[in-house]
């Protein structure tokens, strides 16, 4: 790992599985992708969507928005960009497994070219999201031309984008190296090449940055904040995240089913100290039901520790004498230091638990079939768009949760066909509001964004999805 | 008269990756109550395997062992075990035969408990008392351990376990080649002992001339599976027909100043017992032998009375 | 020799078809659906059905079985991991080097360092020099492999800024996890080497080559030395054959992009092709390093030189 | 009658102070006499000790958190320190003693079981039978063992039991091995052919008069198997299977701890600490079976 | 080299190994003479310390557990006992050399025949490799085995072309001094013959003197010239061949002579010596045979014997040598 400037090596926390952006659903992936592909338009780091491949655009109607696109954007293989390699991108995005779910509301079918620069999208009911859903990794646009000759599982692995560097070298299971686009329409990188590499134990990874392997790295480890924070050599990039944890309950299964069981074991718990010791500084206290970095978020906690209360409540509900639960967890340490803090206060309410961690694979099996009672996860809305944070709210949502309440439904779906930004703001405030009071889940933290880079590195966007654009990146001269 | 044991055309081949081994190759010979047959030959030339066959631990390839009118080659399962109760053996080695975690009196319990001779534990304890007195171990030993003991005494015990169950016929498969002479000798007398007292018939394996010469009354000499020679004892230490009882009597050093027989050289080794050729298996080795040896296998006759040998030059050479 | 080497690689097909079967049933019977894994928690059961179906997982477990046998044996085809898309068989050779350099280059530290100590042991018995390798090379064998990575990274990387902390770039970046998997290995390589040595140097002909006028240094060295290595060898062997399958923790601490690694990230994503394919490829190598520990062992004794002689 | 009796005319002991003095009690005076072994044997014994009344000696409960305690250095009131919840390491250290020895031996235990019963058949029965297991055990033997390990406790799920059966099945191949090597050697001695000879049936043959004479190696084995179980078990944690929380076995300590290896040295360093002296010990202890059961060292 | 000193003289050697079980005292004073050319036998049971003392004279006692603890070692006038480890190199294979009880395991199973001979040549003799090779070639044909086989290894010879190939090992070197542990017991009968015979001739032709070691009275009567019967680590009765057995003295050896089954007249019972040899870790006071003899009296029980002059050379341990014990 060169040290000069003209190379920046930052290490991330496991190997992308593919730079396909349809078939991409690892956080991984995206932070490559950031560099490599373009989107019609971008989010800065304040959420706010700004024009990017497209330079302007209009509501046509409620199902229909037009895209004006910038002039001159090449390939990376030299290819022009055209609307019809916009269109190929979306309707490829509605169908391909990893962004189906995600681009659901898209209509692929009858989207259409105008003409080379301009385009129409089309939604199959009015769709709020639409922007943040196009800024996001799933609304990369590929090169229609590169992967119809390459075939999909070629380009994975060979991306063409107009992004601003180029995959040149990929060594399976240790890094990538991307060198400077320099036909790139936009700003130009302040350096010539970029190497992610992969670097899976947190530990290394800071142990990388201060010996100096790398001059970035993402994904800080909660305990090793502090340590960096004093180191004069480092930089530490701490923001706000979009990433939102919490405890689930099976509401389709008793006791779950019963409201006060859920409240209880929610205000039992000393959140603010399960925080304080898990995250230890890497997070704050969830005050809502997804993180203020999202799009309409609102402050509608947090809930008030009274163990007494909660006891009362268990009596209420039938269960004085004590109550068995199960939570089912993956192996992210984090979660199971929560459950093992949860497990030792609800204890104390008279609730025994039986934690029961499992791979991500097995539980997410268990989760579809509706075994899991109680498990903690969490979810990064990558776009920042409210409608995408609160995907597990629906009745349609059959995994950890399974809520079935109409009145949620209601507000979701008005939630989703707003456009109107300030109407919007309302109807999720409203319904944040009511969510809250049903104890649906029992949220935990928002974690925060915690990059930490060499000192001379300046422009590190801290971007709350953990794709920040390293584009921007430029060097202090020493 | 009536033979106890009498084996006929008794083969026993084993099979190896480099072909079939002729361990015990065509023998036939009969043992009279209370006498003791003597068997040498070098080693490896299936003496054990022949004891063995004979008790039917190693099932036959082939042949019959009559013992008081029934063949023990073909009796499988509960008769064959019930038939191990008249019929015994004495092992070679008295470091590997007994089980080194059972103590003296277990091992020479062992067999009475099998057969349930003995309905009470202090009949039991009675007999084990009994056979240790016979056979000479003292009372302290009664709960020791195999590797305390020294080879004489390990010896005794293995005879006392043959002795248990009260046998008729005691294969004894070089009782005593392992042990010093001192120690030999004691063993030996013990043996003749027994036999005196309780009738017993031996087939009493040894590559030792002298010990055949003390013990048995006939002897059979074998070479690669095969009976060479077979008389009386007396005979053949004043008559040998075959070269290589012959040789073999003339290899023995007396253990006495100036009185050396010329010893007859044998060239070579004993050859492996693996699909032997054709012909006298002697023949590689014999100073006498003729193209006829390597062609045509000779066949036991009787040179004179009670006197058997397999050379078809056998006047000749004598 | 020749025919013995190709008998025994014709013998390794049972085997195989054997680590394919019992993997297969394994991957069958293990929970977890990869469909559901790679659409993530919010797809609806249809869409992860639609998957399940074009991966071919709704099928009995006999015709998957056989269609994966058919490509295998047809094709040489093991598939096409479900993450990356790529063949399997691309996924592992692209690992693969880097796990045999671990590999081989563990094993040369613990040769380096476990037969001369253990030769040293055995000829000084109960020497101050014997307890003190005796104790280190238990230290060696007790030591977890992953908690030993983590403090000599503290140490040398951190503390001492000696040596690169994780990657696999070059010899520098070779030594710290070659020392961590090859001290363990050294420790039972010391002691085997130790224990085989005391057994040959009672042996008779160790005291006719002293009884020749020889030099106790020869002595150990051309005549007990070679006759101790044949178990010496096979403890190699087994420790590289399982160099190549286990290093997995160790491939994790020092970010080392190896096969291990890539099994372990495979079973965790129910990643089927390339779970068999990669315990496959493992077996294979492993019945060739059996192989030629054995070919080895012909070398090493002539007695079962000839036996192979005659056996082909 | 005899000649030995000059010799043994001494004084004959009564028959009713039989002295039992057995093989086991031989190996046992020898390996006391073995300083390194004792020293095994005492820290094992003492590991047992703990492990059996953990809930005597141990100064707090295991899961007993205090949040505002995380991460105490080593104090009079917390001797080996605290963890992240601010749990009393040694207290978990002591109650850990209990899951690991457990785990060591309960997986050694289904090896030597599974492994052995498959090895004394092999070996006993020869041919076919032998054979076909042996090639069995081939596979396995060329399934990484960690592969082996994981997608069996990936597909038993998690829990204590599952992971002492991933762990055990593990080791079925290297106690199959022995245990074959050693039935082979012990079924060539003359004494079985003894035992056949005096009326004995296969079943006594086999647990009478082979298995106690083969199990020498096996037990050596077994010794340092507990030893690789625990380290299997501790690397099964570490990569996230295994042992639910809070039950505090070392190599999920471990596991647990490794993040804070940095700052708090001790939350990782004293479960390390545990289960190396354990495998020290262990080996010990192996190492000095090995040389009071080889008869070799005998006389 | 002067004629009148003897070979080797083995002045009154003691030797003990320090076991868990106990110290074992394997040589309890031995005192040998041998003259230069003649052959000695020593005699004993299993543990009388033959092999203890053979390994003595060449200092190749296992250093732990063995020490010897006292006494001399004349070989050509000279103590072999504080010689150093160089110096001793050069007396082993070139002045003494021995051979093994074992021909099965004597031989190094890695290393050619070939190698295993010309090893020694090359120790002792200043040659070239190829010319060892040719002296190696010249003695492996001398004890009967074709020159092409050199490249062979052991395991391809049977036991007594192993055997062989020891005593070529043995005899290459043109040593003064041979020593033959039980070179013969491992083998069969006739095989037996045949290389105790080579030996003699080779003896013979060499000119070597040698010390056989065995525990048959039948090889000794073959070929010694002298005897020495050891038992519980002494000789306890020394003579030429004719003395020792023909005027035996000793109970001990009259008692061996009486445990071999005589080929030639049979008798209905042997007569045995009782009892066992003494646990070397704990020899009897007195005489260490008297436990077992049929002579003993309250002498024997406490004061051990000394060394008792009889005809000629031949000596004998015991209090009624001198009286011929009818
Ligand atoms: N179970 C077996 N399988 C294969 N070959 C065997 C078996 N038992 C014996 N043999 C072979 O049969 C031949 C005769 O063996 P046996 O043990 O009967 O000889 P022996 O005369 O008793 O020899 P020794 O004097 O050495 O005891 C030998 O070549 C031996 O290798
Ligand atoms: N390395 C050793 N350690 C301990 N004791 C030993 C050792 N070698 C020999 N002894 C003991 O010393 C005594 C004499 O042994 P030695 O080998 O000299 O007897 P031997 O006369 O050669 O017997 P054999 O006829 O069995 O070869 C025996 O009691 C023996 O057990
Ligand atoms: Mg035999
Ligand atoms: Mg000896």
């Amino acid at each position: 790992a060169a040290k000069d400037t003209d190379t920046f090596v930052v290490a991330i926390r496991a190997e992308p599985s593919t730079l396909d952006p349809h078939n991409s659903t690892a956080l991984a992936n995206f932070a490559v992708q950031r560099v490599v592909y373009d989107n019609l338009v971008e989010q800065n780091a304040d959420g706010a969507i700004q024009p990017a491949l497209a330079e302007r655009w209009e509501v046509m109607d409620d199902l229909t928005v037009r895209f004006y696109l910038r002039d001159g954007v090449f390939f990376t293989n030299g290819e022009k960009l055209t609307a019809e390699d916009v269109r190929y991108s979306l309707e490829r995005a509605t169908k391909q497994r990893g962004s189906a779910s995600m681009f659901s509301a898209f209509d692929g079918e009858k989207t259409a070219v105008v003409d080379e620069r301009t385009i129409d999208i089309k939604m199959k009911y009015p769709f709020a999201p639409i922007y943040n859903y196009l800024a996001s990794s799933r609304g990369n646009i590929i090169c229609k031309k590169a992967i119809e000759e390459m075939g999909a599982d070629k380009y994975a692995r060979n991306p063409v984008g107009t992004g601003p560097f180029i995959l040149e070298k990929w060594i399976s299971g240790d890094s990538l190296v991307l060198k400077a686009n320099k036909s790139y329409w936009g700003q130009k990188p302040a350096y010539e090449t970029l190497i992610y590499r992969v670097i899976t134990e947190h530990a290394n990874r800071s142990i990388e940055l201060e010996t100096g392997g790398v001059q970035a790295i993402f994904d800080v480890s909660d305990n090793d904040i502090p340590r960096l924070e004093k180191n004069p050599k480092i930089k530490v990039v701490q923001g706000p995240g979009y990433k939102f944890s919490y405890i689930t309950m099976n509401m389709s299964i008793p006791p779950y089913d019963n409201i006060k069981v859920r409240e209880a074991l929610t205000i039992s718990l000393n959140m603010p100290a399960i925080v304080k010791a898990v995250y230890q500084g890497g997070a704050k206290l969830a005050d809502s039901l997804m993180a203020p970095s999202v799009f309409g978020y609102s402050k509608v906690g947090p809930y008030a520790y009274d163990p007494e209360r909660a006891k009362t409540l268990l009596a209420e509900a039938g269960y004085e004498n004590g109550l068995k639960v199960t939570i089912m967890t993956n192996e992210d340490r984090n979660f199971i230091n929560v459950a093992e803090i949860a497990q030792n206060m609800w204890k104390k309410i008279g609730v025994e638990t039986d934690i029961q961690i499992m791979e991500q694979a097995t539980l997410l099996s268990m989760a579809a079939e509706g075994k899991v009672t109680m498990s903690i996860t969490s979810s990064t809305p990558t776009s920042g768009d409210p409608d995408h944070a609160l995907m597990p709210w629906p009745s349609t949502y059959k995994s950890f949760l399974r809520i079935d309440n109409p009145k949620i439904d209601e507000f979701l779906t008005k939630g989703k066909s707003t456009y109107d930004t300030s109407e919007r703001k309302k109807v999720y405030a409203e319904a944040l509001a009511y969510m809250w009071t049903q104890f649906n889940m029992i949220p935990i933290c928002f974690t925060d964004v915690v990059y930490a880079t060499a000192d001379n590195v300046e422009n590190f966007e801290c971007h709350p999805g953990n794709t920040p654009n390293l584009a921007k990146v430029t060097f202090t001269q020493k | 008269m009536k033979e106890l044991v009498t084996v006929k055309y008794l083969k026993k081949y084993f099979s190896t990756p480099k072909g079939m081994l002729h361990a015990v190759d065509d023998v036939s010979f009969g043992i009279e109550r209370g006498k003791t047959l003597g068997v040498v030959g070098e080693s490896g030339c299936g003496k054990s395997t022949l004891g063995r066959v004979l008790l039917n631990l190693l099932e036959p390839t082939s042949g019959e062992v009559w013992f008081e009118g029934e063949n023990v080659a073909a009796a499988k399962g509960k008769r064959l075990w019930e038939l191990h109760q008249d019929m015994q053996m004495i092992f070679q080695d008295p470091y590997s035969s007994l089980n080194p975690r059972m103590s003296i009196s277990e091992t020479i319990a062992e067999p009475l408990q099998i057969y349930s001779v003995y309905e009470s534990v202090r009949e039991l304890d009675e007999r084990v008392d009994e056979l240790m007195d016979i056979v000479g171990l003292a009372r302290r030993l009664y709960n020791v351990y195999p590797h305390e003991l020294d080879g004489g005494r390990r010896q005794r015990v293995g005879i006392a376990r043959a002795l248990a169950l009260n046998p008729k016929f005691i294969v004894c498969d070089e009782p005593v080649s392992a042990l010093d002479v001192s120690i030999q000798a004691q063993i030996i007398n013990l043996m003749q002992d027994l036999q005196e007292q309780n009738h017993l018939t031996y087939l009493f394996i040894t590559h030792d001339l002298s010990v055949v010469r003390h013990i048995a009354d006939d002897v059979l000499v074998m070479y690669l599976g095969q009976i060479v020679e077979q008389c009386a004892v007396e005979d053949l230490f004043l008559n040998q027909y075959h070269p290589y009882t012959k040789a073999l009597l003339s290899a023995i050093a007396l253990p006495r100043v100036g009185e050396q027989k010329k010893r007859i050289a044998l060239k070579g080794e004993i050859a492996s017992p693996i699909n032997p050729a054709p012909g006298c298996r002697f023949a590689p080795r014999c100073m006498y032998s003729v193209e006829q040896c390597t062609v045509k296998q000779p066949q036991l006759r009787e040179v004179a009375p009670g006197h058997f040998v397999a050379c078809d030059f056998a006047e000749e050479i004598s | 020799m020749h025919r013995y080497v190709l008998r025994r690689v014709v013998m390794m097909i049972p085997v195989l078809l054997g680590v394919s079967l019992v993997i297969f049933t394994m991957m069958y019977f293990t929970p977890g659906d990869p469909a559901r894994l790679i659409l993530g928690d919010t797809a609806s059961e249809a869409e992860v059905e639609a998957l399940r179906e074009e991966m071919g997982l709704n099928d009995t477990f006999i015709v998957q079985y056989s269609r994966y046998l058919k490509k295998a044996i047809a094709h040489g085809d093991l598939g096409t991991s479900y993450v990356t898309g790529r063949p399997v068989i691309t996924e592992i050779v692209a690992r693969f080097p880097t796990t045999m350099l671990l590999a081989m280059l563990s094993v040369i530290v613990s040769v380096l360092i476990g037969i001369p100590t253990g030769i040293i042991s055995a000829t000084k018995q109960y020497s101050i020099f014997d307890n003190m390798a005796m104790i280190f090379a238990l230290l060696g064998v007790s030591m977890p492999n992953f908690w030993q990575g983590l403090i000599l990274i503290i140490v040398f990387s951190l503390h001492l800024g000696w040596l690169p902390a994780s990657g696999f770039y070059g010899p520098s970046y070779w030594i710290l996890p070659a020392l961590t998997i090859g001290t363990g290995t050294a420790a039972t390589i010391t002691r085997m080497t130790r224990s085989s040595m005391l057994e040959v140097i009672r042996q008779d002909y160790i005291r006719t080559a002293r009884a020749k006028g020889q030099s106790e240094i020869v002595v150990i060295l051309k005549h007990a030395l070679k006759n101790a290595l044949i178990p010496i060898i096979t403890v190699i062997g087994l420790q590289f054959g399982r160099g190549l399958g286990g290093a997995i923790l160790t491939e994790s601490i020092f970010s080392i992009p190896g096969l291990g690694k890539l099994m372990v990230d495979s079973i965790k994503a129910r990643n089927y092709p390339v779970v068999q394919g990669g315990v496959l490829f493992i077996a294979v190598m492993f019945s060739f390093i059996n192989l030629l520990v054995d070919i080895l062992y012909a070398y090493a004794d002539p007695r079962i030189k000839s036996q192979y002689r005659r056996r082909s | 009658m005899n000649e030995l009796r000059a010799h043994e005319a001494l004084p004959e002991s009564d028959r009713m102070v039989r002295r039992k003095k057995s093989q086991l009690r031989e190996t046992w005076r020898r390996m006391l006499k073995n300083k390194a072994s004792l020293v095994g044997l005492t820290i094992i014994v003492l590991f047992a000790f703990m492990a059996i009344f953990a809930d005597h000696i141990a100064p707090y409960h295991y899961d007993e958190q205090k949040l505002e305690d995380a991460f105490l250095k080593p104090s009079r009131d917390h001797w080996l320190g605290t963890d992240n919840f601010g749990r009393d390491i040694l207290s978990r250290i002591i109650y850990g003693a209990r899951i690991s020895l457990q785990i060591g031996l309960i997986s050694v235990g289904i090896g030597v079981a599974v492994g052995g019963s498959l090895g004394a058949f092999a070996a006993y029965y020869g041919g076919y039978t032998d054979n076909a297991i042996m090639r069995f055990i081939d596979v396995l033997l060329a399934i990484p063992n960690i592969v082996l390990a994981i997608s069996i406790s990936a597909a038993l799920g998690p829990g204590l039991v599952n992971a002492m059966i991933a762990v055990g099945i593990g080791t079925v191949p290297i106690y199959a091995r022995v245990v074959r090597a050693s039935v082979m050697t012990v079924k060539e001695q003359e004494f079985v052919e003894a035992a056949r000879c005096i009326g004995a049936k296969t079943p006594r043959i086999l647990l009478r008069h082979i298995l106690p004479n083969a199990m020498a190696p096996i037990i050596v084995q077994a010794t340092l198997g507990v030893a690789t179980a625990i380290l299997a078990a501790a690397g099964l944690s570490f990569i996230g299977l295994g042992i639910q929380p809070p039950t505090p076995e070392w190599g999920a300590m471990l596991s647990a701890g490794r993040q804070y290896i940095r700052d708090h040295w001790h939350i990782v360093t004293f479960p390390g600490l545990a289960i190396m002296l354990t495998i020290f010990a262990l080996n010990l202890l192996g190492d000095g079976l090995r040389d009071a059961l080889d008869p070799r060292l005998k006389r | 080299m002067n004629n009148a000193t003897p070979l080797l003289h083995v002045k009154n050697l003691h030797v003990r190994y320090t076991t868990d079980e106990g110290t074992v005292h394997a040589v309890n004073g031995v005192d040998l003479v041998m003259k230069k050319g003649e052959t000695l036998g020593l005699v004993g049971e299993t543990g009388a310390g033959k092999t203890t003392t053979a390994l003595s004279i060449l200092r190749l006692i296992p250093d732990p557990p063995g020490e010897i603890t006292s006494g001399e070692i004349l070989f050509d006038g000279h103590d072999l006992v504080p010689y150093s480890a160089m110096k001793m190199r050069k007396v082993r294979g070139n002045h003494i050399s021995m051979i093994f009880q074992d021909p099965m395991t004597a031989l190094n199973p890695v290393l050619t025949i070939g190698d295993q001979i010309s090893e020694v040549i090359r120790l002792h003799d200043r040659l070239s490799r190829s010319e060892a090779y040719g002296k190696a070639t010249r003695m492996l044909e001398l004890v009967g085995i074709p020159a092409d086989r050199m490249g062979e290894y052991p395991h391809q010879f049977s036991g007594g072309m192993k055997q062989r190939v020891v005593i070529a090992i043995a005899l290459v070197c043109n040593p003064l001094l041979l020593i033959a542990d039980e070179p013969t017991t491992a083998l069969d009968v006739t095989i037996q013959a045949q290389v105790l015979e080579l030996m003699q001739n080779l003896r013979t032709e060499l000119g070597t003197s040698m010390m056989l070691i065995t525990h048959d009275l039948g090889v000794v009567a073959k070929i010694c010239d002298t005897v020495a019967i050891m038992y519980a680590g002494e000789i306890v009765e020394y003579g030429t061949l004719q003395e020792v057995y023909n005027n035996t003295r000793h109970p001990y050896t009259k008692g061996l002579f009486g445990s071999i089954p005589k080929i030639d007249v049979r008798e209905r019972r042997l007569k045995p010596i009782p009892g066992l040899m003494p646990d070397p870790t704990h020899l009897p006071q007195g005489c260490s045979f008297h436990p077992r003899c049929p002579f003993c009296t309250d002498q024997c029980r406490h004061k051990k014997p000394e060394n008792v002059l009889l005809y000629g050379d031949h000596f004998a341990k015991c209090y009624y040598a001198e009286d011929g014990l009818q």
